[in-house]
């Protein structure tokens, strides 16, 4: 009985007694103001909504879900999940070689590099995708620079149209995908890189038999991080997309703002929760064995 | 027609980073089949050196032909020299058999036979059947088995290692020692092996390099190296390490005859063309003292300032007018730590080396020791 | 409000927003009158309520009224000078997102007493009003009340309307071919300029238009003909480049888009900045608004917004609202006409909860 | 790998062009003397001086910051006490805190917006600024406790159980010793979830009702009619404002050692690269 055990063991105990309080907060946050309104959510998908006085009537209908159904939701379904794709997807090919430049920069440009990268976060969002409207109309400032680049001629034609919206998620969404990227890049020990060419790999395959399986963690965590968000997106449908190139986030909205259907609202909701849990599941087996992504 | 006996010849290479030279005028030729390595303290070079054979450096100046191919700007995948790197580098998403055909897939060749060579190769480093095995399930030992085997299997005309060992303990180091120079009988390829262990250098090698500071001071058999330093640099890093500042009285082809204070005049062999009535080291190596008696014939008398037992033999420190001196004894005679002795030497026992200049002497011990 | 008379835009300082300035409907109170009693239905009913509103006391305004307005739609400085008159009266404005009729009445409805006033068109007051969650104004104890044009107070009952409008066809001469009269020729044209069209993003004004094109009242309350009006707007979709809210016509202006179903206002101003521009009230008929203030049901503070709603139309107060927007004014302040209204255009009205689920519904598919 | 890195060198350049290139942009316009934004109408500061004058961006400027510094407590708080447990919980406990972080961190705001809003409606809870912090901390709390998580896992256990064994208590250790190691980790975790909160707009339109109005808000109803050099001008504010909090928080914890690895959430050290 030396005075150190003691003093472990009553660690110890402080310890149990503690686990509990100091579990609660978490736990509080989740029930009330997770799982509580998922649930409600759910509740709500299967009510009915009284027109005029928009009041919620409880009730195990499944007119919300099947009007999903008819086509033009469908394909609103299918757009959204489109373009957060296609978003992740131009994200991960100019993030990987970007975060992958940033991971083998020394010392202080890397730093800076980084710092770069994050700064833009730190800009409102509303103003930052904003700007792109008047960047990308025609006659502004991309159309210039494209023509001056001898990329293309005549108008752009890209403002409100699915094209802009993707730009807009890419450039907003590109350092959560740069980030994880880079984390996991800087993990890839460059001796690897040298093996690799030392056993007779040219420089391209390298990256894509060694660097590019090796950063798959990070590679999942950014096209999660990228496309979720995006799926849900508010904000670039609407800058952005013109009015007319909706995704979930903007109808889900406008249901519990602007007309008032909650139930349907709630319906749209439930199913993006599906497709998520969809996707975490294909991610996860995308990932297989290796380190958790978050 | 000699270059294709060369398996490896270097020609005045240079290669400075900014304004530092981290190799100087180095010219090396090394023989087919030869296991070679190349020691010297940390930063001396000798990274840099293997780094531009295996094509992940260029040098700044000079040329790098492998029998008789010019290999500067030749890319490393491109080069017949495969690489045992430090640590390993692996690929941890791989397995055991897919580490070791890694390079076979990009020969492409047929499934069968990279299997079978796959296999054959396992076999030879000891590790049969860990095909499926991932890396990280195996021990340090095996790994180091892993990155040689998949280096081997590409039947490399030089195979360079650097420092594969260093990440192992002592006993598996001999062992591995062991493995490697039976493994290099074997494949008759050519070593190239680079360490900071003269020990193991010494275990392995048929010949050796020394690098300081850049520049190659010496290269020769490990007998030669340790009987004959070119320097006292390389004296003191292969642990011949004691020295004496003596004037030259005269010279005689390489026998030189010297006056040591204290000790009188020696005649001793020493390295060719020091001049004569300049200062020299005169190297005396620590197993060739032997303690005696202090008065008693002996040319230099001292305090016993540290002893350490290592089993067969026993090492001392003693203090003495000209510093202090590292002798290892057979442990037949035990003396105690603060007792006053003499020391005493053959003249056999002694080797000149020209006299290192007081910044780089200082400095270069001081590495030896670390390193 | 006569005697006020209007500065002409040579001699003003430069104001806030150059695109709107002084640009206001001189409104013909004939007109308008004849065309809102066309409408029939909504002014009606007005006239009995006014006087039974609460009279409130005299005493210093003291408490806060919470705006459901849309952003910065009110003179720029009505709330301060308000503010400043009654020291203890805080006008708090809420953005209202008023890109669908039905919203904002229906957010208020959702939680009345979160708000104590709120901007709404006519339509959103007949829905507000059907819900019976409207107070209404003591319009006798209200002096400026009188100016505004007495078509417009029916046509506002219970609420105070505070600017008018309508939608038409506006359009590049320069750079459409083809001579578009009707809402038939809009249709029939728009797919030819695939993205060089825009809509207002406001349901009721697109899918009315599109009921008129059809042949139906912009006010239908048939789902069959909401839904072929659905089905009509799709069907040019693909050819719209955007559904927008406003800064419509500067689309035209700069040439980004050759068509719009614009607001004539906004249209008048551009037809100055590019005279290619041209403007077209089909004669089958267009839609047209009236929105206003609104008091809401059961608010602590009517007298404040009475004293604040009487004091937007206080004659400074509203010619500089009418002046930094340049919209057409309900007080038919004599100011160089921008363009006639004209008789064939239909007033937006509530159409009952089903047939206003119907439009939201189509309005959510056309978005979607 | 020269010529891969190369095109890699430029493909980042093209990259930062295109993550500055609106921010350039916004910076110009707010300094736009052109209303209609059709181009260059010459310099003017006159933009800012309205901003800054106008009451209701002030009142909105102070309630997103009161909501963000709020919501920045309370979850740098819930992600303390979460990281303390998961130490100390077993498997079970520490597999419900990962999928409680988990779940929050992946579900879309809209709909965690929708959620939230739902319930408090449904509750007859007032909306307003203490609904938005609610909302904002189900999300950056979870944000927060990846970050002190990240750093809890490098910190070294037994310097607590040193000042436990030195007679301190566990409040005691907890402040002398875990806290001061934290610190970076704080800051570094209160910086992404205030600047997370100040730009965050789907929550607050949601649960604002008629009590709140955030500066985002604000910007959207403005822009909805028409984007003007007061929008750009409050969109530069509010960039200043965030930045220099990121900068002088970088001076305090140092850039790698605390923001870096806590945004990156990767646990590495300042000399890991040596």
């Amino acid at each position: 009985m030396t005075d150190s055990s003691s003093a472990g063991a009553a660690r110890q105990r402080a310890g149990r007694t503690l686990r509990w309080p100091l579990a609660a907060p978490t736990l509080i946050v989740w029930a009330t103001l997770f799982a509580v309104p998922v649930a409600l959510l759910i509740l709500f998908s299967f009510g009915r909504i009284d027109p005029s006085t928009y009041k919620v009537s409880f009730g195990w209908t499944f007119s919300n879900y099947s009007k999903l159904l008819e086509p033009v939701y469908a394909s609103m379904l299918v757009r959204s999940l489109l373009i957060a794709v296609a978003s992740a997807f131009i994200c991960l090919l100019v993030g990987f070689p970007t975060a992958y430049f940033i991971s083998r920069c020394q010392g202080r440009l890397q730093q800076l590099l980084l710092l770069a990268v994050i700064i833009p976060f730190w800009v409102s969002f509303i103003v930052r995708t904003y700007a792109w409207v008047s960047l990308l109309r025609n006659g502004g400032p991309v159309e210039a620079l494209l023509r001056g680049l001898h990329i293309g001629s005549g108008a752009l034609d890209i403002l409100y149209t699915p094209g802009s919206v993707m730009v807009g998620m890419v450039v907003n969404y590109l350092p959560l995908m740069i980030l994880p990227l880079f984390v996991a890049l800087e993990r890839v020990d460059p001796s690897l890189e040298f093996a690799a060419a030392d056993l007779g790999t040219p420089p391209r395959r390298v990256l894509t038999r060694v660097v590019l399986p090796l950063s798959v963690p990070g590679v999942v965590a950014g096209v999660v991080l990228v496309a979720i968000p995006a799926a849900g997106e508010y904000v670039v449908p609407a800058i952005l997309g013109g009015g007319k190139t909706s995704m979930f986030g903007n109808v889900i909205f406008d249901q519990f703002t602007k007309t008032g259907n909650y139930p349907f609202g709630a319906a749209l909701a439930v199913v993006f929760i599906a497709f998520l849990m969809l996707a975490l599941v294909l991610a996860r087996v995308a990932i297989g064995s290796r380190e958790d992504v978050v | 027609m000699n270059d294709s006996k060369c398996a490896i010849s270097l020609r005045e290479v240079n290669r400075t980073f900014d304004d530092f030279v981290a190799v100087r005028d180095l010219s090396l030729n090394i023989a087919d089949g030869e296991f070679f390595s190349l020691i010297g303290p940390s930063g001396c070079g000798k990274t840099t050196t293997l780094r531009m054979l295996a094509g992940l450096d260029s040098p700044t100046s000079g040329s790098i032909e492998v029998h008789g191919k010019d290999m500067v700007g030749v890319p490393p995948y491109r080069r017949p020299i495969n690489t045992v790197f430090q640590n390993y580098a692996l690929f941890p998403h791989l397995t055991v058999g897919e580490n070791v055909a890694f390079g076979l897939r990009e020969r492409k060749t047929e499934r069968r036979e990279m299997a079978r060579r796959v296999g054959e190769i396992l076999e030879l480093v000891h590790l049969p059947g860990k095909e499926k095995r991932r890396p990280r399930e195996l021990s340090g030992g095996q790994q180091q088995r892993v990155a040689l085997a998949r280096a081997l299997v590409l039947k490399p005309e030089v195979l360079l290692l650097d420092e594969p060992l260093g990440a192992l303990d002592l006993k598996l180091r001999r062992s591995m020692q062991g493995l490697m120079k039976e493994i290099q009988r074997e494949v008759g390829i050519t070593f190239v092996y680079v360490t900071h262990d003269q020990e193991e250098a010494f275990s392995m090698s048929s010949r050796i390099g020394i690098m300081n500071r850049g520049i190659l001071e010496q290269v020769d058999t490990p007998q030669a190296v340790y009987r004959r330093p070119a320097s006292a640099f390389v004296a003191d890093f292969v642990g011949a390490s004691n020295h004496v500042t003596v004037e030259v009285l005269s010279v005689a082809g390489t026998r030189y005859r010297v006056a040591a204070p204290t000790i009188g005049t020696v005649d001793c062999d020493g390295v060719d063309g020091i001049a004569s009535g300049s200062t020299a080291a005169m190297v005396v190596r620590p197993e060739l003292i032997s303690i005696v008696d202090s008065g008693t014939g002996a040319s230099l008398s001292g305090t016993i300032r540290d002893v350490s037992y290592n089993g067969p033999t026993v090492d001392y420190l003693v203090e003495t007018g000209l510093g202090t001196f590292a002798i290892k004894t057979d442990g037949q005679r035990l003396a105690s730590i603060d007792s006053s002795v003499g020391i005493t030497w053959p003249a056999s026992a002694c080797w000149l080396v020209p006299m290192p200049s007081e910044l780089s002497a200082n400095e270069t011990s001081e590495e030896a020791t670390s390193a | 409000m006569s005697e006020q008379s209007p500065r002409s835009p040579l001699d003003s300082r430069p104001s806030r927003r150059g695109l709107f300035k002084f640009r206001a409907l001189a409104v013909g109170a004939f007109s308008v009158a004849s065309l809102l009693a066309a409408c029939g239905g909504a002014g009606s009913s007005a006239t009995s309520t006014t006087g039974a509103a609460t009279q409130t006391s005299t005493g210093p305004l003291t408490g806060e009224v919470k705006f459901l307005n849309l952003t910065d739609w009110i003179g720029p400085h009505t709330v301060e000078d308000f503010q400043s008159k009654n020291p203890g009266a805080t006008i708090t404005q809420i953005a209202e997102d008023m890109t669908s009729s039905s919203g904002p009445a229906a957010v208020v409805i959702q939680n009345p007493s979160a708000y104590d006033m709120v901007f709404l068109d006519a339509s959103g007051l007949g829905q507000l009003t059907a819900a019976g969650q409207v107070q209404p104004y003591d319009t006798a104890a209200m002096p400026n009340y009188s100016a505004i044009l007495p078509v417009f107070q029916k046509a506002f009952p219970q609420g105070v309307p505070l600017d008018t409008g309508q939608i038409g066809i506006a359009y590049r001469k320069d750079k459409v071919s083809e001579k578009i009269a009707t809402w038939k020729d809009f249709w029939s044209v728009v797919p030819k300029y695939p993205g060089k069209t825009i809509l207002i993003d406001y349901d009721r004004d697109v899918i009315g238009n599109a009921l008129i094109m059809l042949g139906y009242s912009a006010n239908s309350t048939n789902t069959d003909e909401i839904n072929k009006a659905k089905d009509a707007v799709l069907a040019i979709k693909p050819a719209v480049q955007a559904f927008k809210v406003l800064d419509i016509a500067k689309s035209l202006v700069d040439g980004s888009a050759y068509m719009t179903m614009g607001y004539d206002f906004e249209t008048a101003a551009a037809m100055e900045k590019n005279p290619n521009i041209a403007w077209v009230a089909p004669p089958e008929g267009l839609v047209a608004y009236v929105e206003g203030w609104v008091a809401v049901k059961g608010t602590q503070h009517m007298d404040i917004a009475q004293s604040f709603t009487d004091f937007q139309h206080s004659p400074d107060q509203y010619k500089s609202f009418v002046d930094t927007m340049g919209v057409p004014n309900v007080q038919g302040l004599k100011q160089p006409p921008i363009m006639d209204p004209v008789p064939q255009a239909q007033f937006l009205q509530y159409l009952g909860p089903e047939a206003t689920q119907a439009v939201a519904d189509a309005w959510t598919q056309i978005k979607s | 790998m020269g010529r891969i890195r190369l095109s890699f060198g430029l493909i980042t350049v093209v990259v930062l062009a295109s993550l500055y290139l609106p921010i350039v942009f916004v910076f110009i316009n707010a300094f736009n003397a052109d209303e209609e934004l059709l181009g260059w109408g010459g310099f003017s500061t006159s933009a800012f001086s309205k901003v800054l004058s106008d009451a209701r961006l002030r009142h909105a400027f102070l309630t997103s910051f009161t909501i963000a510094i709020s919501a920045t407590v309370v979850s740098l708080v819930v992600a303390v006490t979460a990281g303390l447990w998961a130490r100390r919980a077993g498997k079970i406990g520490r597999a419900a805190l990962g999928f409680s972080v988990y779940s929050r961190l992946v579900l879309p705001e809209v709909v965690l917006a929708v959620g939230v809003f739902g319930l408090l409606r449904k509750m007859d809870l007032p909306l307003g600024q203490p609904a938005i912090v609610a909302g904002h901390v189900v999300f950056l709390s979870a944000l927060a406790t990846v970050v002190v998580q990240a750093r809890l896992r490098t910190m070294n256990e037994t310097l607590e159980q040193a000042a436990a064994d030195l007679g301190a208590t566990p409040l005691r250790a907890f402040r002398r010793v875990t806290l001061p190691q934290l610190m970076p980790a704080l800051l570094a975790g209160g910086l992404l979830v205030l600047t997370f909160s100040l730009d965050d707009l789907l929550l607050s339109q949601f649960l604002a009702g008629s009590n709140a109005e955030t500066v985002p808000m604000l910007l959207l109803g403005l822009i909805r009619f028409k984007i003007t050099p007061e929008a750009n001008a409050i969109g530069a504010l509010m960039m200043l404002i965030t930045v220099t909090i990121l900068v002088l928080a970088v001076a305090v914890v140092g850039l790698r050692s605390g923001v870096l690895s806590a945004i990156t959430g990767s646990n590495q050290t300042e000399g890991d690269q040596e």
